[in-house]
C-alpha cells in the first residue's frame, strides 16, 4: 500500500474547504443581519425601573399631556425628566399614602435624587436637541413609539445613524402639525396625495430643511 | 588529424557562465536542490531562528506598546505625523517589489536565469509584504475603528469610505499585492510539493506536503492549464507591481507639501522599490546559496545580472533626485527651493540625506566593472548599504518634508523613541524568521522549473552537436 | 439658610426668585458628569480610569464585529434628575451671570456662562469699563482654578480640623482676648483688595481693635506710581490714561497692553486706532526686555531699565520740562529729539507713560510732561486712588517682620497671597511665621505659606462667594457665586466677619446691608436695585471723579536730582512679572503655564532673557544653565537670548520655581525672589557664570524667521499710502486658478467666515485660553510641549524681522482656516473631515482614525492630533470644568478649531425654533480678542462685519498660491514709524 | 460493460512516450494522460487537449472586478452619501482609477487560481495513481504515459505498452 492517503480523504478536504467557505460567508452575512434585529437595538427591551411607572396611566386615562411633566421638550436641547417635587405635585394630594410611591416621598424627604435608567441612549458625541425637532413638527411618538401603551417604557427605534439619516435626509413624510406633537394617535391622511400636500406646506410653514452636514449632530 | 583543441586554446572570455554548472541528471538536481529541507538541521539556523525570534519578541513589544498606549510613544508629532511607521511601510513594500519583477516580468521576458531565483524573491515579496502591510493598520490612531470604518460593515451608519483618499488605494493596492503574490507563490510550490511529498521518505513529511500538494500528480493535462494560469497570473502581477508602488507614492504626490508634491513620484519610487528589492534579494541569497551550496544552480551569472538591474535602477533613482532639484530650482517656488537646496543638504538632517545619494547613486556606479560584478562580497556588502541607502531616503522625503513646510512657525523636528526602534528591528527580526523557515521547509529554488530548465538545456546541447 | 440667589443677566422669562440649594445640585451634577461613560463622553471623562487595561484588552481582540459594538452599544446609563428644580434650570441651556473678579486689588466685570448649574466659560462683560466684553488670560484661566481639584479644603488648626461653628467660636476667644489691650497684638496681612464691604468690615475690626495693624501686601505693587504722584501733585492721585484721543503715544518702560487692572480698556483703544489714516496713533517705548506692548510699538528703545529715567529726561528736557540734559547714547540722543518733536507735534493729542516699574521720579516726570503737552483732561485723568487704604505697599512686610521678632504679634491674618514664598531676599518669613501663636492663613491653595502657619482656613473662589470690587476709576461692581462652594471654604468677608462676631451671618448680608446702607434708598424699594445691579454687573453712579491737579515741577526736577543714575557698565538684574503666572498665583494652573510666553514663546519656564551681544560678551550661550548672582545670593537659571532685549542687562521673570502649590506648580522654572530685595525692580551689579549642563526648553514656536514668505504682511503707513488700495495684495486674494468647479456657497442662506486684523492684534494670547476653555482643549505637560504636541487650536505666531538685535515684531494669530479647498479633506481615507453646506471644514472626532495624514497635508499646521490620553483619569471636580457642548476627545483623534461650531449649531437651533434666523454668533477668541481683531460671521450678509473686512483693502489670504481658498481672511498690519527716525 | 482500469508506463525519453502515446491513439486509446516532473513541450498536440479556459475565467473575473468598484465607488461616495469633500468634483473619475484597477487585478487572480483547483478538481489527495509505488518517480525524474482500458484489455495493452519501449508497466490497483 504505497498511498499516503484514503480515498475518503478526498472527501475531506473538499469538505473542510466549503466548511470554511461557509463559515467565512455566513459570518459576514450574521454580522450584517444581527446589527439589524431588534436584540441588537436593544428594542422592546423592558428596563426596570426604581419606580412602577406606569405611562398608559398617566397618559391615557390621566391624559396627560407629555409637555406637563417633560416641559423642557420645547425649549431645551433634552426633553427633561420631573423631578421628585413635581411628581409630587399630585401625589401631594393624590395616592398620597400609597406604598409603591414610598420611594418619591424618601426622595422628596431625603433629597437623594431617583435614579432612574435610561431607556433612549445616544453616544455622547451624538447632540440630539428635542426643541428643534419638536419646533419643526416631529411628534413624541416618531422616535418614542405609543408610549401610551407602554407599561414600561421600550425604545422602539434603533437610533442608529441610518435610521437618523433617513429623516434627516427626507424630514417630509413624518411632520406633523405642531398641536398634534404630543398626539400619540394622529395619523397623516389616508389618501396619499393629500398626505403629500399636507407634508408639502408643513416643510413649507415650519421651513424644515433637510440637514446632512456632520456637525448637525457631532460637534 | 587535427590536434585536440587543449586548454591551450583559452576560453571565450565573453561567453556567458552557464545558468546551471555542469549536466546533472533530473535525480541529481532532485536531491541537490532539496538537501536542505531532508538533511540535518544546521547549528547554524538554529542559532539565527533563535535570534531571529528574540527581535520578533521586540516588535510585538513595540506593537503592544504603541496600542495600549498611544502613537505617543513613538516620537512622531506636530509637525511630523508620520516618520517611522511610513518609512518602514514604504521600504518593506518597496523591497517586496523585487519578488513580483523577478518572478513575473522576467517570465514575461523569457529570462531564463530567473529560474533559480524567482523561490527566493517571491517568498522575499510576502514576507516584506507581510511586514508592510502592518503599518497602514498600526500607525492608525484607533487601530480597532480603523479596521471598522475602512470596511464599513455591518454598515449601520450609513458612512462610507472616502474613495478620493491615497490611503484607501493603499488598502486595496497591498491587499490585492499580497493575496495575488502569495496565490502565485503557492501555484508555483504546488509541482515542487508534489515531489516533496514523492521524495520524502518519513511518513509524518509525505503526509504534510502531500497534503498542500493537493493531490498533483503531474499530469499534462494539469500541466496544460497550470502554465497557461501561471503565465497570466505573472502577466497580471506586472502592472499589479508598478500599480501597488505608483499607489504608494500617490500618498506623497498628492499631497501639497514640497518634497511630497512631485509629479516624477511614480516613476522613480517604482525604479526605487525595484532597486532596493533585488538589494535584498542579493543580501539574502548570497549567504543561503552558500549555506547550501546551491552554487551551481544560482551561478555568479545571476549574481551578476542582478547588479546590472541595480546599476540601471540606480541610474533611475539618481535621475529622480536630479529630476526633483531641478524642478525645485526651475518653477521657482520658494517652498520648493527652500527644502531641496537649504533644509535636505545642510538641514538638521542633512547627514541623511547625503548617506541616501551615496548608497544610492555612488555604491552602484562600481557595477561598472564586470570586477565588481563578481566580487561576491563587495556584491553583498554593496547590497546592504543599497538597502540602507533607500531606507535614508524614504527618511528624506517623509521626515525631511513634514520637518519645514511652508509657515517656520509650525517647524519642528523629529527624534525616534525606543519604541520606534523596537518596531523597526522587529520586523527586521521577524522578516528574518520567516525566510529562515521558509529556507529549511519549503524548496528555495524552483525545482520543477529548474528541471526544465536543465532538459531544455541539454536539450539545446544535443541539437547543437548535430549542427556541428 | 442664607439665601444665595444668584441672578442670571440674560432672562428669557421673568420668575420669581427662587431659593436654591446649590449643595444638592452640585452632587446631583457631579453624579450626571460622572455618569457619562461613551467612548467619548461630552462632558466628562473621555475614558473611564482604569484605561490602560481596558483599551488593551479591547484592542487585543479587537475586530470589526468588537468595534462595531463597541460603536454602538456603550452600558446603561444612569439618569437623575433634580429633586427640587432650581428656579432657572433649563438642561442644557446656558445662562449667563454677571459678577466681576478682583486682581490686585481691581476688579473686572464678568460674564460667567452656567451650562445645568455649573460655569463652563469665562466672558467680559460689555457693560463693564475695565473689560468691555473682552477678557484676558487670567480672567479666563481663574475657571481653572476653581474646579482645581488640589484646592484647599477645610478649617485646620494645628493639623486638627475645625467645623466653621467651632471656627467661629475659637476666633471669639481670641477677639475677647485681643479686646483686652485693643488688639494691640492683633495684626492682619491683606491682599490689596479695594471691595467697599471688605473695608467697611476692616473700618469696623479698627474700631473695635484700635491698636490692631492692618498691612497691606502683594508681590508686586504699584507705589511708584503713587509715590510719583505724590511728588508731581503733593498728593497720591490715580492717573487713568485714555488712549482714544492719544495720536503720538511714549511709554517709558509701561507696558500697558498687558497685566491687570485696565489693559483690556487699553488695548481696545490702542488697537481702533491702528488702522491707517489720520486717526492712527505712533507708539514709542522705551524700555530693557521685550514687553507685549514693545512688540507693539512702532518704534522702540531699548535700554537698561535704570537708563529710561535719563531717557525721559532727554525728551523732558526737549519739551522744555526740566533743564539739565543728562548723557545720552548719540542715537538714543538722537531718538528722544524726534520723540520730544512728535509729542509736542501732537499737543493735547499725545501721552507719557511711566511703568510700574520706574521710579517715583519718572511718575512724576511723565505727569510734568503730560501737564506741559496739555494732554491732562484728555488723554489723562486723575482721581482719587482707588485703594486707598487697601494699597500694597512692599515695606510692610519687613516691617511686619520686625515686629514678629519684637514678639508682638499674638494673631495674625493673612488673605495676601503666599507672603513666605515671596517675600524679599534674606527675609525668611516662613521661620517668623512658625513663631505666631495665631497664624491665620487664608488661602485657596496649600502653599509654601500655609505649611508654616498654626491655623489654615481655605478662601472659597470668587466664583463661589459673594462680594463686590472696584475697577480702575472705581466702578464697583458686585460679586455674585456661580456655585455653592465645591470644599468647605470661607469668603474673605465671612472670614473678617468673624472678628466682628458676625462671621455667621453670611457674606452676601454684609455686601447686600452695605450696598442699601450706601444706597440710602428705602430698604423697600432696595430690592429691585440689587437685582439689578446683579444682572448688569455694575453699580452706577460708583465711579471716581476726575480731579484737576497742578504738577509742581520744582519738586519733579529735585526729585529728578535725586535719582541714582546707573553706575559703571555692569550687568543689570530686571525682574518682571511673568505673562502667563504674573507673581507666581497662577502657578498652579496648567493652562497658563502651558500658555507661550508672547515674545519667546517658552512654555512651563521662565528664563534670563539677555541679548545675543550681552551674551557674547559675557561667554554664554543661548540655554546654558547659569548662576545669577547679586553679592551672595544667587540662583541658577537657564539663560535664553531675546531677541530686542537691552545690552548689559538680564531680565528674570517672577512667578516660577515654586516648591509647592500642587503638582503642576512645583520644580517649574527658576525662583527670582531670592534675589529680590522687597519692591525692587532693578539690581545692578549682577554676575552671570556660565554653568555646567543645558536647558531643555519647551519651545511652542521654535523659527521666529519668515525666510521671506509672504505671512504675516506688514506695511508701514506711508508705504500703504502709495499703495492705492492695496493693489500690491492683488496676487495674495481672490480666486487662484482652479480646475475644480467651485462648490457656490453664494446660495446659502450663511456661510461663516472670519477676519483677523493683524494691525490691531497685540499678540496677548487671549484667545488661546479663551478657546482652551471653550472647546475642552487638554493640556499636554512639559515633555510633549517639547516634543512638539501642544494641543492649542489657536496659536500667536509670532515673527522678528530685522536686525536680532533689534528686531521688528509681528503677532498672526492662526487657526484653522476652513479653506473652501481644504487639502485636508480629500487625504482622508474614513470621510472624518468633509465640509459643511455653510463651508464649514468639519471635524468628525468619532469618524477618526488618526492617520494624521489631514495633518500632513495640512499648509498651516492648525491641526493637533492625541498622541496619548491626555486625561488618563479625570477627578469628577474637573469633569464638571469640560463644556457640555464640545466632545471630548480621545486619544489617537485628530482635533482643530471648527469656528466654535457648537456656538453656531446653538444659536441656529434657538433662533430655528423660534422660527427667527440666526443672529449673532462670536466665537470664543473672537468674544476674548480686547484688540476686536477676530470677527466672525456671515459672509453672505453683505451687511456683516466680516463681509465688509473680507473686501477690506488690507485684505489678503495665508498662502494664498496653494489655492486653499481659506475662508479666514488676513489684513495686513500698518507700521506707523515716524519719518524722522526711519 | 466490465469496469475501466488504467495502466502506466514509464517511458526513457520524451520521444518514446510520445511514440507510445501516437501508438495507443492510433490502437483507438484516447483517454491518454502523461506526468512528468515538469512540463513536456508539445505535450498538448499528442493529447490533442482543447483549448484551456483559464484565460476566458480570468478575463470575465477582471471585468466584473472592474465593474463592481466602480458601482462601488460611485454609489457610495455620489449617491448613498455624497459629501462636499474639498470641493473635488461630484464624479472624480480619476480617482477611481486605482481602486477599479486593484479590484480587477485581485478578481482574476484569485479566479486564476480557484478556477484551477477547479479544473483540477483539487484538492484531491488520494488519486488511485498513488497506489503504485514506482509512480512517485513522476515528479522527480520519470515519464509516465498511463492508459485507461477495458478490464478485459489489461493484458494486451500492457504488451503493446512493453513493446513501445516502456521501462516499466504498472497496473493501477481499482478504486477500493
Amino acid at each position: 500500500m504505497s498511498a499516503i492517503f484514503k480515498p475518503s480523504a478526498n472527501f475531506f478536504a473538499r469538505f473542510s474547504l466549503v466548511l470554511v467557505a461557509t463559515v467565512l460567508g455566513g459570518g459576514l452575512l450574521g454580522l450584517w443581519g444581527y446589527f439589524r434585529t431588534p436584540y441588537a437595538q436593544g428594542l422592546q427591551e423592558e428596563i426596570a425601573q426604581p419606580i412602577l411607572f406606569d405611562h398608559r396611566h398617566h397618559v391615557v386615562d390621566d391624559l396627560i399631556d407629555c409637555r406637563y411633566c417633560h416641559f423642557n421638550a420645547e425649549r431645551g436641547a433634552s426633553a427633561g425628566i420631573p423631578s421628585t417635587e413635581m411628581c409630587l405635585n399630585c401625589h401631594a394630594q393624590i395616592w398620597n399614602k400609597s406604598p409603591k410611591l414610598e420611594p418619591v416621598r424618601r426622595s422628596y424627604f431625603t433629597g437623594a435624587p431617583i435614579e432612574w435608567n435610561r431607556v433612549h441612549q445616544l453616544p455622547d458625541f451624538t447632540y440630539f436637541n428635542h426643541s428643534i425637532h419638536v419646533s419643526k413638527g416631529i411628534g413624541c411618538v416618531s422616535c418614542h413609539g405609543r408610549i401610551d401603551q407602554m407599561p414600561a417604557v421600550t425604545k422602539v427605534a434603533s437610533l442608529q445613524m441610518s435610521w437618523c439619516l433617513e429623516c434627516h435626509r427626507n424630514p417630509a413624510p413624518n411632520l406633523r402639525p405642531r398641536d398634534q406633537i404630543t398626539s400619540m394617535t394622529w395619523q397623516p391622511p389616508d389618501d396619499p396625495a393629500a398626505a403629500k400636500t399636507l407634508a408639502a406646506d408643513l416643510m413649507k410653514t415650519y421651513d424644515v430643511h433637510s440637514r446632512v452636514s456632520c456637525t448637525t449632530c457631532h460637534r | 588529424m587535427t590536434p585536440p583543441a587543449t586548454a591551450a586554446v583559452p576560453a571565450d572570455p565573453l561567453a556567458p557562465m552557464p545558468l546551471i554548472a555542469g549536466h546533472p541528471s533530473d535525480a541529481q538536481l532532485n536531491t541537490e536542490l532539496l538537501a536542505p529541507i531532508f538533511g540535518p538541521t544546521p547549528q547554524a539556523w538554529k542559532m539565527m531562528v533563535g535570534m531571529a525570534a528574540m527581535g520578533t519578541g521586540l516588535l510585538f513589544l513595540g506593537l503592544t506598546v504603541t496600542i495600549a498606549r498611544g502613537i505617543g510613544m513613538w516620537g512622531n508629532n506636530q509637525p511630523v505625523g508620520w516618520a517611522y511607521d511610513i518609512i518602514n511601510f514604504v521600504w518593506w513594500i518597496g523591497i517586496g517589489h523585487a519578488g513580483t519583477l523577478i518572478s513575473a516580468i522576467l517570465l514575461l521576458f523569457q529570462q531564463k536565469w530567473r529560474t533559480s531565483i524567482n523561490r527566493f524573491a517571491e517568498a522575499m515579496t510576502i514576507f516584506a509584504v507581510m511586514q508592510a502591510a502592518m503599518f497602514p493598520l498600526v500607525h492608525t490612531g484607533r487601530p480597532w475603528f480603523a479596521i471598522y470604518w475602512l470596511f464599513p460593515y455591518p454598515s449601520t451608519m450609513g458612512v462610507w469610505p472616502n474613495f478620493k483618499s491615497p490611503l484607501i488605494w493603499d488598502v486595496f493596492a497591498v491587499s490585492t499585492y499580497f493575496t495575488i503574490s502569495l496565490l502565485f507563490w503557492y501555484l508555483g510550490l504546488i509541482p515542487d510539493l508534489a515531489t516533496l511529498r514523492d521524495t520524502a521518505k518519513k511518513k509524518s513529511q509525505r503526509i504534510a506536503y502531500g497534503i498542500f500538494a493537493l493531490g498533483w500528480k503531474g499530469s499534462s493535462r494539469h500541466w496544460q492549464h497550470y502554465r497557461i494560469g501561471y503565465l497570466i497570473l505573472a502577466g497580471i502581477s506586472t502592472p499589479l507591481v508598478l500599480s501597488v508602488h505608483s499607489i504608494v507614492s500617490f500618498d506623497f504626490a498628492v499631497s501639497l507639501l514640497p518634497g511630497w508634491h512631485t509629479t516624477i513620484f511614480p516613476p522613480y519610487f517604482v525604479a526605487g522599490a525595484v532597486f532596493g528589492g533585488f538589494a535584498m534579494v542579493l543580501t539574502l541569497v548570497i549567504p543561503a546559496r552558500k549555506a547550501f551550496r546551491f552554487e551551481n544552480v544560482i551561478t555568479n551569472r545571476h549574481l551578476e545580472n542582478m547588479a546590472k538591474v541595480m546599476l540601471v535602477t540606480s541610474m533611475i533613482v539618481g535621475y529622480g533626485y536630479l529630476m526633483e532639484n531641478f524642478i525645485a530650482w526651475y518653477c521657482g517656488n520658494p517652498y520648493e527651493a527652500y527644502l531641496f537646496f537649504k533644509t535636505r543638504p545642510f538641514g538638521h538632517y542633512a547627514a541623511i540625506y547625503w548617506i541616501m545619494l551615496a548608497c544610492n547613486v555612488l555604491v552602484p556606479q562600481t557595477f561598472w566593472w564586470k570586477k565588481a560584478r563578481t566580487n561576491v562580497a563587495w556584491l553583498w556588502v554593496a547590497s546592504i548599504l543599497v538597502g540602507l541607502g533607500m531606507w535614508a531616503e524614504r527618511f528624506v522625503i517623509i521626515v525631511i518634508s513634514l520637518s519645514r513646510d511652508f509657515l517656520p512657525s509650525s517647524w519642528g523636528n523629529y527624534a525616534p523613541t525606543w519604541v520606534d526602534w523596537c518596531i523597526f528591528v522587529g520586523t527586521l527580526s521577524f522578516f528574518s524568521l520567516l525566510f529562515l523557515l521558509f529556507l529549511r521547509f519549503v524548496p528555495s529554488v524552483a525545482v520543477a522549473e529548474v528541471k526544465e530548465l536543465n532538459h531544455e538545456m541539454q536539450h539545446e546541447k544535443a541539437h547543437a552537436g548535430e549542427h556541428a | 439658610m442664607p439665601s444665595m440667589k444668584s441672578l442670571p443677566v440674560i432672562q428669557d422669562e421673568p420668575r420669581a426668585p427662587g431659593h436654591r440649594s446649590l449643595w444638592q445640585s452640585v452632587e446631583e451634577l457631579e453624579a450626571r458628569a460622572a455618569v457619562s461613560r461613551g467612548e467619548f463622553a461630552a462632558g466628562a471623562a473621555e475614558v473611564p480610569p482604569e484605561l490602560s487595561r481596558r483599551s488593551f484588552m479591547q484592542i487585543l481582540g479587537a475586530s470589526a464585529a468588537l468595534g462595531g459594538l463597541a460603536a454602538c452599544q456603550p452600558p446603561r446609563e444612569k439618569i437623575v434628575p433634580f429633586v427640587h428644580e432650581p428656579p432657572e434650570d433649563r438642561p442644557g441651556k446656558r445662562f449667563h451671570y454677571a459678577t466681576a473678579l478682583s486682581f490686585d486689588g481691581y476688579a473686572t466685570g464678568l460674564l460667567v456662562g452656567a451650562a445645568d448649574g455649573r460655569p463652563v466659560k469665562v466672558e467680559g462683560n460689555p457693560a463693564h469699563p475695565a473689560s468691555l466684553g473682552a477678557s484676558s488670560t487670567w480672567e479666563q484661566g481663574a475657571l481653572l482654578d476653581l474646579y482645581d481639584p488640589e484646592r484647599a479644603r477645610g478649617i485646620w488648626r494645628k493639623g486638627q480640623p475645625l467645623s466653621w461653628r467651632g471656627f467661629l467660636a475659637e476666633i471669639q476667644q481670641l477677639a475677647k482676648v485681643h479686646d483686652a489691650d485693643g488688639g494691640a497684638r492683633l495684626a492682619f496681612l491683606l491682599a490689596p483688595d479695594a471691595s467697599p464691604t471688605q473695608a467697611d468690615l476692616l473700618r469696623r475690626i479698627q474700631a473695635r481693635f484700635p491698636k490692631a495693624r492692618f498691612h497691606a501686601w502683594a508681590p508686586i505693587t504699584e507705589e511708584n506710581a503713587a509715590e510719583g504722584a505724590r511728588i508731581a501733585f503733593g498728593r497720591p492721585l490715580d492717573a487713568r490714561p485714555s488712549l482714544d484721543a492719544a495720536r503720538a503715544i511714549l511709554s517709558l518702560d509701561a507696558d500697558f497692553l498687558s497685566g491687570h487692572g485696565e489693559s483690556l480698556r487699553l488695548t481696545r483703544e490702542f488697537a481702533r486706532h491702528r488702522e491707517p489714516g489720520a486717526g492712527m496713533n505712533r507708539l514709542y517705548v522705551a524700555e530693557p526686555a521685550m514687553s507685549l506692548t514693545g512688540a507693539n510699538a512702532d518704534h522702540r528703545f531699548r535700554m537698561r531699565g535704570t537708563e529710561v529715567a535719563s531717557f525721559a529726561r532727554a525728551v523732558a528736557v526737549k519739551l522744555g520740562v526740566v533743564p539739565i540734559a543728562p548723557a545720552l547714547s548719540p542715537e538714543l540722543a538722537l531718538a528722544a529729539k524726534a520723540v520730544a518733536a512728535d509729542l509736542s507735534a501732537n499737543r493735547g493729542r499725545s501721552l507719557v507713560l511711566a511703568g510700574a516699574r520706574q521710579p517715583p521720579a519718572v511718575h512724576a516726570l511723565a505727569h510734568a510732561m503730560n501737564a506741559a503737552l496739555g494732554n491732562v483732561g484728555v488723554t489723562v485723568t486723575y482721581s482719587r486712588p482707588v485703594l486707598g487704604e487697601a494699597a500694597p505697599s512692599a515695606a510692610s512686610l519687613p516691617a511686619l517682620a520686625k515686629e514678629i521678632q519684637a514678639g508682638k504679634v499674638d494673631t495674625l491674618v493673612i488673605t495676601a497671597w503666599n507672603p513666605a514664598h515671596a517675600a524679599p531676599a534674606g527675609l525668611d518669613f516662613g521661620a517668623l511665621l512658625a513663631k505666631v501663636p495665631n497664624a491665620v492663613y487664608h488661602s485657596i491653595r496649600e502653599d509654601e505659606t500655609s505649611r508654616r502657619c498654626s491655623w489654615r482656613v481655605a478662601a472659597s473662589h470668587p466664583f463661589e462667594s459673594w462680594g463686590d470690587g472696584r475697577s480702575r476709576g472705581g466702578v464697583a461692581s458686585l460679586v455674585q457665586p456661580l456655585i455653592a462652594p465645591l470644599y468647605e471654604s470661607v469668603s474673605t468677608i465671612d472670614l473678617l466677619a468673624s472678628f466682628l462676631g458676625q462671621g455667621d451671618r453670611g457674606a452676601m448680608q454684609h455686601v447686600k446691608a452695605y450696598w442699601m446702607a450706601r444706597s440710602a434708598i428705602d430698604p423697600a424699594f432696595f430690592e429691585p436695585q440689587w437685582e439689578r445691579w446683579l444682572r448688569q454687573g455694575v453699580v452706577p453712579g460708583t465711579a471716581e471723579a476726575s480731579e484737576t491737579a497742578l504738577v509742581d515741577v520744582a519738586a519733579v526736577a529735585s526729585s529728578l536730582g535725586r535719582l541714582s543714575l546707573p553706575k559703571g557698565d555692569g550687568v543689570e538684574l530686571a525682574f518682571a512679572p511673568s505673562y502667563g503666572l504674573f507673581d507666581g498665583r497662577f502657578g498652579t494652573n496648567a493652562w497658563l503655564q502651558e500658555l507661550p510666553d508672547p515674545i519667546t514663546k517658552v512654555s512651563w519656564d521662565n528664563a534670563a532673557y539677555l541679548s545675543e551681544a550681552t551674551a557674547k560678551r559675557l561667554g554664554v550661550a543661548d540655554g546654558q544653565v547659569a548662576t545669577l548672582a547679586l553679592g551672595n545670593r544667587s540662583v541658577q537659571a537657564p539663560l535664553k537670548v531675546m531677541p530686542g532685549h537691552a545690552d548689559d542687562a538680564v531680565t528674570l521673570a517672577l512667578g516660577y520655581g515654586r516648591s509647592d502649590g500642587s503638582a503642576v506648580s512645583k520644580g517649574v522654572g527658576v525662583d527670582a525672589y531670592p534675589l529680590r530685595d522687597a519692591g525692587a525692580w532693578f539690581a545692578p551689579g549682577l554676575s552671570v557664570k556660565a554653568g555646567k549642563g543645558k536647558h531643555k526648553f519647551a519651545i511652542a514656536q521654535g523659527h521666529f524667521g519668515m525666510e521671506g514668505r509672504p505671512l504675516a504682511l506688514d506695511f508701514t503707513s506711508e508705504k500703504w499710502g502709495h499703495a492705492e488700495g492695496g493693489g500690491e495684495l492683488e496676487h495674495l486674494r481672490g480666486m487662484p486658478a482652479t480646475l475644480q468647479v467651485p462648490v457656490d456657497y453664494s446660495k446659502q442662506e450663511y456661510s461663516w467666515g472670519m477676519s483677523v486684523d493683524l494691525s490691531r492684534c497685540t499678540g496677548c494670547n487671549g484667545c488661546v485660553i479663551a478657546c482652551q476653555e471653550e472647546n475642552n482643549i487638554a493640556t499636554v505637560g512639559k515633555e510633549q510641549v517639547a516634543k512638539g504636541r501642544i494641543m492649542h487650536w489657536i496659536r500667536t505666531d509670532r515673527y522678528f524681522s530685522g536686525p536680532a538685535a533689534d528686531p521688528e515684531t509681528i503677532t498672526q494669530p492662526v487657526m484653522c482656516q476652513q479653506c473652501e479647498t481644504a487639502p485636508c479633506e480629500y487625504v482622508c481615507p474614513v470621510n472624518a473631515t468633509v465640509h459643511s453646506e455653510e463651508g464649514l471644514n468639519e471635524m468628525v472626532y468619532n469618524r477618526c482614525v488618526g492617520t494624521r495624514y489631514c495633518s500632513n497635508n495640512c499648509p498651516y499646521k492648525v491641526r493637533r492630533f492625541n498622541f496619548l490620553n491626555w486625561r488618563p483619569e479625570v477627578p469628577n471636580v474637573q469633569t464638571l470644568l469640560f463644556n457640555p457642548d464640545v466632545t471630548v476627545r480621545s486619544r489617537g483623534v485628530m482635533e482643530k478649531c471648527t469656528y466654535c461650531v457648537q456656538r453656531i449649531e446653538g444659536a441656529r437651533i434657538d433662533a430655528r425654533a423660534g422660527g427667527k434666523k440666526i443672529g449673532f454668533v462670536q466665537t470664543a477668541c473672537q468674544q476674548a480678542c480686547p484688540a476686536e481683531a477676530i470677527v466672525f460671521g456671515n459672509l453672505n450678509d453683505p451687511q456683516s462685519r466680516v463681509r465688509k473686512l473680507h473686501d477690506d483693502a488690507r485684505r489678503y489670504d495665508l498662502l494664498h498660491e496653494l489655492g486653499t481658498r481659506p475662508r479666514t481672511a488676513y489684513l495686513v498690519k500698518i507700521r506707523n514709524p515716524n519719518p524722522e527716525l526711519a | 460493460m466490465s469496469a475501466t482500469r488504467v495502466i502506466l508506463g514509464q517511458y526513457p525519453t520524451v520521444d518514446s512516450l510520445y511514440g507510445a502515446a501516437r501508438a495507443m491513439q492510433a490502437a483507438g486509446h484516447s483517454a491518454l494522460d502523461f506526468h512528468s516532473p515538469y512540463p513536456l513541450p508539445g505535450s498538448d498536440e499528442v493529447l490533442r487537449l482543447k483549448r484551456s479556459p483559464v484565460p476566458f475565467i480570468a478575463g470575465a473575473a477582471a471585468f466584473v472586478g472592474v465593474v463592481s468598484a466602480v458601482l462601488m465607488q460611485w454609489w457610495m461616495n455620489d449617491i448613498d452619501y455624497p459629501l462636499n469633500v474639498a470641493n473635488r468634483s461630484v464624479v472624480p473619475t480619476p480617482t477611481w482609477m486605482p481602486v477599479t484597477f486593484e479590484l480587477g487585478v485581485l478578481l482574476a487572480g484569485t479566479s486564476i487560481f480557484f478556477g484551477l483547483m477547479a479544473l483540477f478538481r483539487f484538492p484531491k489527495p488520494y488519486d488511485p495513481l498513488f497506489e503504485v509505488e514506482a509512480f512517485r518517480s513522476a515528479t522527480i525524474d520519470a515519464l509516465w504515459l498511463s492508459v485507461s482500458v477495458k478490464a478485459d484489455q489489461v493484458p494486451s495493452v500492457s504488451d503493446e505498452l512493453r513493446k513501445l519501449g516502456a521501462a516499466q508497466v504498472e497496473l493501477v490497483p481499482e478504486e477500493a
